[in-house]
């Protein structure tokens, strides 16, 4: 065990360190556009798709600095796998505020998908634009009839010669508005079992016939939207995979070394948050931060927190080791989402009757945006999947416990 | 030895569950909410014809003479319903001007009849409810002070005030239009119950009640809050059980799932005993003095406690529906996020029950 | 809402004051036999049986106060139902430390249950001794592979002649040492469907092929026993109700209105021992009663009790007024077990490092009844069926869920 | 960055898994349990050839020259095994005389051969831990101490004891057979890890170090305490799992209800986390110092706050065999009961963790 980086490794750092001061210049970071939501602000320079981010970005590609998963051929910057490389150019990265792998389900979800069952043709039109963020993304899964239950889809596509056309309704499609693209899953085959009657569909956000509606959340804004179908007219050349295979298709998830580390990143920065609200508010007559009850609560998440934090070097280490980490990581996610909710609540407690006050009320500590965070926690642990998925998946996959006969039965 | 309702009790919680489903379905929940008042009077005057501004008021002064159970049963109905409006400042009111006795009793008729519309101001900043704490001051009839969260202060005839004067803690009446007042909205997080930030300064503010009045004006506020509570965690818990039975997934309804059933169940095996805590609060308000106080305080703490919990567990299980601004639970989900806030967070109340049980 | 009694039962409540000053003696009280064991001893009274006792139960059962729901053809008070009237009664003996009903399987399980199903000839036989404690019954109910599951049960009984020869195993029955009788469900179906193979026996605990085995628990001490079967032989006219009925026979529960009352006064004498303990014993520099943190928990246990408590009343009143009660009742048992566990668990809490002591150990505070409190709070928790049991209940019979499938093949 | 085990502590892991499975299966751990002293020199003697007591002790004394994680590796195998014996005392014993530096060296061969049983003497009666608050005092070489809770005080040679003198607070030695040394037996929950009540009278005692190697020494035990308790929890998961996939219920495995399946999954979702924790501690002991205290804290709270739920769920979830005395999973109810209360409970060290972190 130790946690320093070999000199081999110090070495890269510099290296990476000297590329960004090179050619990320204060201006550069200077230029930001202002974040569009108070999300794109937490995410920082990685959500910038402008001129310079691009520039920058191409050049990062070229030193093999970005999508290292991603041949050449395609744009990419095709490395060998490399957690602790891809771990100090995160980090580095973050600091210096340089836009690091564009945001988006585009190329989380869509190129790893692609590269996996997409035609040579789909992967020289798609991949290279993707990655740079001059295609938006937005995925069509959800139904309202089906949410974690795909099996269920109803969206369906007849084919017209060399077409799809297309009818139906998907829901909680984030950025349907600004997407140029969505990547759909649509019933094609009406005889088929449940599983087997689905494709993997490429469908143009500007075709005639598709309306987008924004969804507002119980947080009041809107970051998700209903996009409907009317007779969408899609060349058959859009499929990825085989007719029918879209499940098989669709579940080529992310071999990406950053899924593995910063999931315990927002918490951290909720709890530092949270830190500094005990410190600068009352409570009961002396400042929150001395509240032994606080404290308590306080000491006991941070616990929670550290925990993930040093899980998340373990897992970076298995990955660099080649080890399966199995179980291990598979309980992140409903690790930290209710972690990320507890942290929530405890900033609730302390702003005691100051929660009264909506996210944006100016008189409000921090603007108001714990009682946004509060509910944006349950949002982020429903969008996961309920809770009950992922035991489910941690029960099954990971403990090898029997599979639910009702889920079975799909 | 009765402890349960009476059938005139179980009646007029008929009649207002009735009534909010006729005058104030969620679709007019939502118009009031998002009015610029947060107020409608129309719906309001109804609810004063129904009586329920006169509930705790002495037949004598026009009002029915029922105790603060009754309404505590009008707060967990306007809760199940999320009824928007100035309900609970102008219970409060009704309660402090009661307590103050003669000098509160002329204004009793007015507040049965609807003429006027009472709400207090209670809480300072840096979230202070402890009556001994606070930094309100009155001077020869002068009132100075900074309240943060007033219920409906822009439309109340009449502001109860705790504050000090050189008798110590009390409650000042301060009229509508009296000098030196200012009144800027919040923007609140339930916009179902308006809270209002207001200035006084050298106010004109008649001393009406002592610090017994306003400790006793705090109990009836602590236990409103615990039945409105109960009322909006019934209401979210009915909705989760109605969508567990009915939304198929996997081709069964959810509510055969046995995470989703046993979740369900630790949810009743919680609720059904803690209608029986506010319940003995209230009914403790006007016959067990001495035990008054401390079940108030526990009642709240334990009660908005859980009215959280249930919100949040009633959404999760609703999956994302349940997060959309279209789909009603966040109307409740915001109330509990109120209930909690005001008169004082948990931790506060079950401090004070610790210091009231003598530990 | 009036939770004084009627002056028609403040007379009642001083009838049983009257009579239990006279035939309740301080004498009577002093001669009490030393308690068998811990719970015995939090037990009180109700356990005695001597001479004493008994004579004095066959008066309070002449006046009516006692065994109220049992016919006095077979030694009870017969008396109409009146839970506000067994309240007082309960309350006063309480007080008076005067024995009240017998506590054990056998007046609470069997008697009602032969009083639905018994022969005339058993009824005769067993009540009017069992209710005076001077037939001491255990259950044979749960084997080692069917604990929750009845229909499971393996204990197999053949007709020969006039007899059942029964072979088997039972497990969990407690006082089966001083046990005189034992009222057993047993297999005598062979053929039949599962549920329906089973026949309800009650079986003399003196014939031969019986042999009891104390089972130890982690506390330690033993509280309960295995008994096997090896040939016994039966008279046939000891099964109640229809051969291969016993489920549902044994399913004729308690209709008692005591029932209804008491659930939280073991929770009651915990908390408010722990809040002595809490007065007593220092914690981290300073008497643990006033570490904020403890007073928060203590407060937050204080409001789950007296909402259990005033539940109680609610219920009472329910069944005075002869209402379903519904859930209401049926939340009970799964509340009252889980907040016995939080308080044992505070208990332990403040107990810190004296936690270190077992029961017994004169330095330990309360000579460490805590720790044996803390492990049994878990034992209860198992004994009253587990929580998931009693959750199917209330989710299936309370709210109308669906059964579960496997539970429902049965 | 390399935050795993190296090839040799995986080695060493397995080896005394191997160890303790054929030498000290659960019933050899009855057997010493039940005996009088709860030490079996044999079991002892065989860990001593495997090098245990000299893990971390410097070559040039005859040990390993290893760091605490190899230690806390240990003790995690020893949690998983619930060992019976006086590792817990020795290895504390042990880490107090390698941060006495010159005083403590010449004991390290002693310890290290195992010729020589240390023991540490550290919190007082009313659940004191605290340094600076102990009651023990030196005065011109001779300790006046009780000490309630001396792991094995009565098989050690060597008790290193927690008082101050006039230099302040420190560690001193004191030696088998010293005068005024009077040692009780505690009939305690734990039977696997005896503690003995100590008193001591004008007992001759030397100062070997100061309070830095003091809290040293009781970092250390946080640290070791947290992994027997991972150990532990381990077992008891394990043990609930292969229950659930063999136990059949209304014919089918109980694993395959949804209820069971979610209970494990949230206990392993609790315990996979907590490893890391207690490993970065343990590694920080030796590597990042100024980040051990604290961590060393947040990992004994939570670990063994962890490790009694995870005992408990597994037990209720076994039913009522998991209950019984036969069947053993109450040994590792009862290790909970002993790591949440030994070295002070949790919310002191939370309280600890809150000071250190400067909030």
């Amino acid at each position: 065990m130790d946690l320093r980086y070999t000199p081999e490794y110090e070495d890269f750092r510099k290296e990476v360190q000297q590329f960004l001061a090179e050619h990320w210049t204060d201006e550069d970071i200077a230029a930001a556009p202002p974040p569009e939501d108070e999300r794109a602000a937490l995410m920082g320079a990685s959500v910038r798709t402008d001129e310079r981010a691009t520039a920058f970005r191409l050049k990062a590609i070229e030193r093999g600095y970005l999508y290292r998963h991603v041949p050449r051929a395609y744009g990419g910057g095709e490395q060998p796998p490399d957690p602790l490389k891809a771990a100090i150019i995160a980090e580095e990265f973050r600091k210096r505020k340089a836009p690091h792998e564009v945001i988006g389900q585009g190329p989380s979800m869509l190129v790893p998908t692609l590269l996996e069952h997409g035609t040579e043709a789909q992967k020289q039109r798609f991949i290279r634009d993707t990655i740079l963020g001059k295609i938006v993304w937005c995925q069509g899964y959800s139904e309202p009839n089906a949410g974690s239950d795909l099996a269920s889809l109803r969206t369906r596509g007849e084919v017209d010669g060399d077409f799809w056309v297309i009818n139906g309704h998907k829901i909680w499609t984030s950025d349907a508005q600004r997407a140029d693209w969505m990547f759909c899953l649509v019933r094609t085959e009406r005889d088929a079992p449940k599983h087997e009657g689905i494709s993997y569909i490429l469908i143009d956000m500007k075709s005639p016939g598709i309306t987008v509606r924004p969804l507002r959340q119980m947080t009041g804004t809107a970051d998700f939207n209903e996009v409907f179908f009317d007779n969408v007219r899609v060349p058959v050349e859009n499929t990825v995979g085989k007719r029918g295979q879209g499940w098989i298709v669709s579940r080529s998830t992310l071999k990406h070394e950053r899924a593995l580390i910063g999931a315990s990143f927002m918490n951290r920065r909720m709890l530092d948050g949270v830190i500094l609200l005990a410190q600068g508010v009352m409570l009961r007559g002396k400042p929150a931060i001395q509240d032994p009850v606080v404290r308590d609560r306080l000491a006991a998440l941070e616990a929670r927190l550290r925990a993930a934090e040093c899980h998340e070097l373990r897992l970076l280490t298995m990955s660099a080791r080649r080890e399966e980490p199995g179980v291990a990581s598979m309980v992140t996610k409903l690790y930290s989402t209710q972690l990320g909710y507890q942290i929530a609540k405890l900033a609730m407690d302390i702003l005691a009757d100051r929660g009264l006050m909506a996210p944006g009320e100016p008189q409000a500590p921090a603007m108001g945006m714990f009682a946004t965070a509060y509910m944006w926690s349950l949002g982020i642990l429903i969008a996961g999947g309920t809770a009950n998925i992922q035991r489910n998946i941690i029960a099954e996959r990971g403990l090898e416990l029997p599979r639910d006969p009702a889920t079975q039965r799909r | 030895m009765d402890f349960g309702l009476s059938a005139e009790q179980v009646l007029f919680k008929k009649t207002l569950r009735r009534f909010f489903e006729t005058e104030c379905p969620t679709s007019r929940v939502r118009a009031i909410m998002e009015s610029d008042s947060g107020h409608d009077p129309e719906l309001w005057a109804k609810l004063v014809d129904l009586g329920v501004t006169g509930l705790i008021v002495p037949p004598e002064q026009g009002g029915s003479g029922l105790e603060l159970l009754d309404l505590a049963l009008a707060a967990e109905e306007l809760g199940y319903a999320a009824a928007p409006g100035p309900f609970l400042g102008n219970a409060l009111g009704t309660v402090a001007l009661k307590e103050a006795g003669a000098s509160g009793a002329p204004w009793l008729p007015r507040i049965a009849s609807g003429e006027v519309l009472a709400t207090v101001a209670i809480g300072e900043d840096e979230s202070e409810w402890e009556p001994q704490r606070l930094k309100a001051r009155v001077d020869s009839g002068r009132l100075r002070a900074r309240k943060p969260f007033v219920p409906y202060a822009a439309q109340a005839d009449l502001i109860l005030v705790a504050a000090h004067d050189q008798e110590g803690p009390g409650l000042f009446a301060v009229e509508r239009g009296a000098r030196g007042v200012t009144i800027e909205p919040v923007s609140g997080v339930d916009m179902t119950r308006r809270v209002h930030r207001v200035a006084f300064e050298d106010t004109p503010a008649h001393r009406i009640a002592g610090p017994e009045a306003l400790s006793r004006t705090i109990d009836a506020g602590l236990i409103l809050v615990a039945a409105d509570a109960y009322g909006g965690m019934r209401r979210c818990f009915e909705m989760a059980l109605n969508y567990a039975k009915q939304r198929e997934q996997f081709g069964q309804v959810i509510g055969a799932f046995q995470a989703v059933k046993h979740q369900l169940a630790d949810l009743i095996t919680e609720i059904e005993p803690a209608l029986s805590l506010w319940w003995y609060a209230a009914h403790a308000f006007d016959h067990i003095a001495d035990q008054c106080a401390r079940h108030a305080a526990l009642a709240k703490a334990h009660l908005t406690d859980l009215f959280d919990r249930v919100a949040r567990d009633a959404t999760e299980l609703h999956g994302g529906i349940g997060f959309t601004w279209e789909y009603d639970l966040h109307l409740w989900f915001r109330r509990a996020m109120f209930d909690r806030s005001f008169l004082g967070d948990a931790s506060y109340h079950r401090a004070r029950a610790a210091d009231l049980a003598g530990w």
